[in-house]
């Protein structure tokens, strides 16, 4: 594999000013961009987290008012999930790599991705502005009837918000697929495609077919709050229950939006720091598959207790017990991988190992939801708060970080300082088990969620928790950090700093706007680590 | 003929890939507005099963005849866009012009009859809210069937003012002659677009306008 | 039996051993898979680190017996949590037809409890011990949700319709009742006790002053001042259907459907007297909406409880 | 470049057969079938459906992957609808 001559002109320096960011259609620029605004709303819906644990260090409402806290929940709910989680991965590195790792120049229609960028912006400023005007109180899932007819905050223009935002979603989704069929590189079969590709095919599915029920259920709650149609409200002839289905038709498969690429970003990382093929290729492909198509039949399992009746909660449950199956196939292939590997422990591998931890337990804990005769007590406590944040905080974002490190020195040129990376990575794990291990032990005592105040009895745990949050929300300051720090400071990065397989690992750091100069044919399987090229000669210290 | 210059973006390899893309991302497009307009079939299946009397007595609140020339309004302006996206393709300049401008037509025709019912609702005092009136018991139940018709017909129209208006800019750029039979891409997905927004209609017909008729 | 375990709710409730046994085995299975993938995860790290010289030979990158193993017996261990699931949750949704029956109108923070011999509470309920309770819930405004921690037990409350939970407290004592559906600015305010007495302090508290009028005895009221007399009389050629009898009974609808005559059936009626039309009855009743609040419904209903079909009743619907 | 050209007469096929369709809708909605008269309407409205989308929004020369598109996008419609309807259907039981 002869070393493509390293031009000085890539995709960085190419031009500059303000202008070649905001008009640029660059799916690496477009992905800087998303990594930026992102890292923007990490942050808001960071500080929010904050003042909901300040205010539970003790039983009393002493910090705040009780309906400045039901904003707080509020709003830290509705930026981590649609302005963080949803976009994250897929926006970032799914923007910056689905190319790269296919051999192709671009996604399939740059300027629709400028356009996904600007919607996300536009829903942003949104929710940025109504946050200013006095922020919202009905939770980020704005339940009927009281989000339309008793919450007298802003309601509808978060809601318009977000609807914006999800067409961001809709049309990256739609990038995604399309680049995917169309325009991979000669040699390239599906089955040779990297395991982030196939987690983003999947995720881009749930994208397409979910998203817009979630645009559809806004525009009702907008015309049920402004115009008084009646689709969910009693008083006017409506069901509550029935928002509860739409919401959930497409808010379960999100949950899936924001672990499947994450799964990808393990998936890659597993296999380079074994120097290992992945073990089950094919399985774990299609567990991202299944995930994706059986995530659409479980949504009822959030509404055991809301009135549904009893069939089709069963119905419900048994499903849900389906769709934890994939999800435990791919933790045993990634656990397999590992044996008989050269295992070396960089910072990326570090967030791995935190991952399949934590993500284990989160998934583990699932089957207590599943569960119906359970779920009746744990539903609306934080049994459930603990489950979704060892999902999403031990998963996607341990897998976020995990895979910024690992492919910073593509996407910037630079290395990032090693010692302090695993140093956050440590921190950040001590501090996520500390924050919400309690929260287990609180649910099943029966703290409700969203409580401004607790019986004592819940303080001790409460305590534990919030003291865990301040050392999860250092944690992750000191990535943010030395992340910057490097852009400048960081020694220059090789082509390859992991001797990992993947296209985008062929092409110089960062690399030129066209990515390849000449369009790479692909002759060998996905993840060939153990062909002579790849083979490291012993004793050398990556 | 003009040099046939297929205009082909850097990232594409040849234009046959560069129209497939466009295809597929119009055809994954429409997958999602069925996702989009299912929500509101949703919401008509569940509470027509709950108020089924209610249903019929609003459904003859709406006139058929307009109901049903409106579809083959809509019918016609899906042939005249058929025919527009052929010339199109066989580079008869002229022949587009005129089956785009039948097509706006036909559509203009379809919203002018819209709002003609829509007025005929709000004088009727159909409009739900605060101005809803219905004689009849079923008052309640029929004031949803009519925030869904509204919601389905609204949804509609605004696809179809949307569907107007990029056939105007097509005529525009047709006019000046950037179509080719070797590239007329545009037309042919606006073409995917409006036959879309007519089969809405096709479903929104006969589950709106034509419920229980023969009580 | 485990009522001294640290940070762990009491047991008081029939249904609370059973959920718990669930939740133990849920956690013997999470702990074991847990142990597992740590011990292995740790394990393939310390053993095929970079620089360790354990051999490498054999390294396989897929097994179809290995993925049958992990697929399948997951399987079966998920649909035996799934079973032992559902009979929990059968037993939790199906209430023992002695329960004592108890009224409860969720409002914007608070709880509004009424037994039947009139007993007014607010956000407390009083219960004796070892006797199956039934809980009839409406809201009068956003959706809330009826939750005792100790009795394992929680239902939505919501408006516009009949929800109900059923407990039976097997020790006495004051536990929690919380609302646990997010409701506005005091959700975390709408809180209360479940005070569990001997059953014989429970009847000299119950006999208490504070004693409003019995809800059925009020219901007859309503339904007299209401008018629904003068249609619904048991003598023949009456306007409305014949109520006596009607709790529990098969309604036959015009157009052939068939209704069982519950709370939530005869509500509805009450309200929207045109969604189920009793067959050989011209829909005539205007709605009661807004002239009766949820209380005075719960009462009417009640009321209608009380009355037994007549002896000789022709073609009178059977009494379920 | 130029893909498959419809014969206009195709077209034309198309189009009366739709505008007879819509005819018969109408009329066989006046005709007292009981719960019949949705499934007729739903089904001659499918057929309709399917004319436009074969040979209008030309499927029929398309490739295999717009049908698996297609499908999806009903099938999860029916998805939604269906299980939501499993729950109304079974909350008397």
């Amino acid at each position: 594999m002869t070393q493509p001559p390293a031009p000085d002109r890539h995709y960085l320096n190419v031009n500059y000013g303000v202008r070649s960011w905001l008009l640029t259609v660059d799916h690496k620029r477009i992905a800087l961009l998303y990594l930026g605004s992102v890292t923007l709303f990490f942050m808001i819906g960071g500080i929010f987290a904050m003042l909901v644990r300040l205010e539970l260090l003790t039983p009393e409402g002493d910090l705040m008012q009780a309906e400045t806290y039901n904003k707080m929940f509020t709003m830290h709910g509705i930026a981590m999930v649609f302005f963080f989680l949803l976009p994250a991965i897929p926006a970032v590195l799914g923007n910056f790599l689905v190319p790269m790792m296919i051999g192709a120049k671009d996604l399939a229609f740059p300027r629709l991705n400028l356009l996904s960028w600007y919607l996300y912006m536009i829903g942003a400023l949104f929710t940025i502005w109504a946050i200013v005007a006095g922020g919202v109180d009905t939770g980020w899932t704005f339940y009927t009837p009281y989000s339309t007819a008793w919450s007298n905050t802003n309601v509808v223009p978060v809601a318009l918000g977000i609807f914006v935002a999800g067409f961001s979603s809709i049309l990256t989704g739609l990038n995604f697929i399309v680049t995917i069929h169309k325009m991979r590189a000669p040699g390239l079969t599906w089955f040779r495609l990297p395991l982030f590709i196939w987690a983003h095919y999947a995720t881009s599915i749930i994208m397409i077919l979910g998203t817009p029920v979630l645009a559809i259920t806004i525009v009702l709650v907008a015309l049920e709050r402004i115009f008084h149609f009646g689709f969910f409200d009693p008083a006017l002839g409506g069901d509550p229950v029935l928002f509860q289905h739409f919401f959930w038709f497409y808010s379960h498969p999100a949950v899936y939006i924001m672990i499947l690429p994450a799964m990808g970003v393990i998936s890659e990382l597993v296999a380079c720091y074994s120097r290992k093929r992945i073990f089950g290729y094919s399985f774990v492909a299609f567990s991202s598959l299944a995930i994706a198509l059986v995530g659409f039949l479980v949504w009822g399992h959030h509404m055991f207790v809301s009135g549904q009746s009893v069939y089709a909660a069963l119905v419900f449950s048994i499903l849900s017990f389906l769709v934890a199956i994939p999800s435990a196939v791919k933790v045993f292939n990634w656990t397999a991988t590992l044996y008989k590997g050269r295992i070396s422990f960089e910072t990326p591998m570090l967030y791995v190992f935190g991952f399949i931890g934590l993500f284990t337990v989160g998934g583990l804990t699932g089957l207590f939801l599943a569960a119906l005769g359970l779920d009746v007590h744990v539903h609306d406590t934080y049994f459930i708060v603990a489950h979704f944040h060892y999902i999403m905080v031990g998963g996607t974002i341990m897998a976020y970080l995990g895979g910024l490190h690992f492919w910073w020195p593509k996407i910037s040129g630079r290395l990032y300082p090693e010692w302090w990376g695993r140093l956050s990575a440590g921190v950040i794990f001590v501090g996520f088990n500390l924050t919400f291990f309690p929260q287990f032990i609180l649910g099943y005592l029966g703290m409700p969620r969203r409580y401004h105040v607790y019986p004592e009895e819940f303080q001790v745990l409460n305590v534990m928790s919030s003291a865990g949050a301040s050392i999860l929300g250092f944690g992750y300051l000191i990535p943010l950090v030395y992340m910057i720090w490097s852009m400048r400071y960081g020694k220059p990065a090789p082509a390859n700093p992991w001797s990992a397989a993947g296209l985008e690992w062929t092409t110089p750091s960062p690399p030129p706007t066209e990515n390849f100069p000449v369009t790479p044919v692909v002759t060998e399987e996905a993840y060939a680590y153990d062909l002579p090229a790849r083979r490291l000669p012993e004793g050398t210290h990556v | 003929m003009s040099e046939a210059v297929s205009r082909v973006a850097h990232h594409f390899d040849d234009a046959a890939q560069q129209k497939d893309a466009a295809t597929l991302g119009m055809w994954v497009f429409l997958v999602t507005e069925i996702l989009f307009f299912g929500g509101l079939f949703l919401a008509y299946v569940v509470y027509r099963t709950s108020f089924p009397e209610a249903w019929v007595e609003a459904s003859h609140e709406l006139d058929v005849t307009l109901g049903g020339i409106n579809t083959a309004v809509l019918i016609l302006s899906s042939l005249t866009m058929a025919l527009a996206v052929q010339a199109a393709q066989l580079g008869r300049r002229k022949g587009l012009i005129v089956f785009l401008a039948l097509t706006i037509l036909l559509g203009g025709t379809f919203l002018g009859i819209k709002a003609v019912e829509y007025h005929h609702k709000v004088v009727e005092h159909h409009v739900p809210g605060a101005s809803f009136q219905f004689h009849g018991a079923n008052a309640r139940a029929v004031q949803i069937f009519f925030s869904i018709y509204f919601a389905m017909t609204g949804m509609h129209a605004l696809h179809m003012v949307i569907g107007v208006g990029l056939l105007l800019n097509l005529m525009r750029q047709g006019l000046a002659g950037r179509f080719t039979p070797a590239w007329y891409t545009p037309v042919e997905m606006v073409g995917l677009y409006w036959h879309f927004v007519d089969i809405v209609w096709i479903f929104l017909f006969p589950l709106l306008y034509l419920v229980g008729r023969h009580g | 039996m485990l009522n001294n375990l640290p940070f762990f709710p009491p047991q008081a409730s029939t249904s609370a051993a059973q959920v718990d046994a669930l939740y133990f085995y849920l956690i013997g299975i999470s702990g074991l898979m847990s142990l597992l993938i740590a011990g292995l995860l740790i394990g393939f790290a310390v053993r095929y680190r970079r620089r360790s010289r354990a051999s490498r030979a054999g390294a396989v990158d897929g097994s179809m017996k290995l993925e049958l193993i992990w697929t399948i017996i997951p399987f079966f261990v998920a649909m035996s949590i799934f079973v032992w699931g559902a009979g929990v949750f059968f037993h939790l949704s199906r209430p023992p037809d002695d329960a004592m029956n108890i009224l409860v109108v969720g409002k914007r923070w608070m709880w509004k409890l009424q037994h039947l011999n009139g007993r007014r509470e607010i956000n407390e309920l009083h219960v004796p011990l070892g006797r199956a309770v039934r809980l009839t819930m409406t809201s009068e405004d956003v959706i809330h949700s009826f939750y005792v921690p100790a009795f394992r037990v929680k239902a939505d409350v919501l408006p516009g319709r009949y929800t109900s939970l059923w407990f039976e407290p097997t020790r006495p004592g004051r536990y929690h009742l919380f609302c646990a559906e997010y409701c506005g600015t005091r959700h975390s305010g709408m809180v209360g006790w479940v005070v569990v007495m001997q059953p014989e302090e429970f009847q000299t508290w119950l006999g208490g002053d504070a004693r409003d009028v019995a809800p059925a005895r009020a219901g007859e009221r309503l339904f007299t001042n209401l008018g629904c007399a003068t249609c619904h009389n048991p003598g023949s050629g009456a306007r409305g259907p014949s109520l006596q009898g009607v709790f529990g009974s098969t309604i036959a609808l015009k157009g052939g459907a068939r209704a069982s005559a519950d709370e939530s059936y005869l509500r509805e009626s009450i309200l929207d007297p045109q969604a189920k039309l009793v067959d050989g009855y011209e829909a005539l009743m205007p709605t009661f909406r807004g002239l009766v609040g949820e209380e005075g419904l719960m009462q009417i209903i009640e009321y209608l409880k009380t009355l037994e079909p007549a002896a000789a009743q022709p073609g009178g619907t059977p009494q379920s | 470049m130029s893909e498959h050209v419809v014969p206009r007469r195709v077209y034309y096929a198309i189009f009366s057969t739709l505008i007879v369709l819509t005819g018969v809708t109408v009329a066989v909605s006046f005709v007292d079938l009981g719960p019949l008269n949705t499934l007729v309407a739903m089904t001659i409205a499918c057929v309709k459906a399917t004319f436009v989308v074969l040979y209008f929004m030309h499927a029929r020369y398309g490739s295999r992957l717009i049908w698996v598109m297609l499908g999806a996008g009903v099938l999860w419609l029916v998805i939604l609808i269906a299980l939501t309807m499993g729950d109304y259907a079974s909350r008397g039981w």
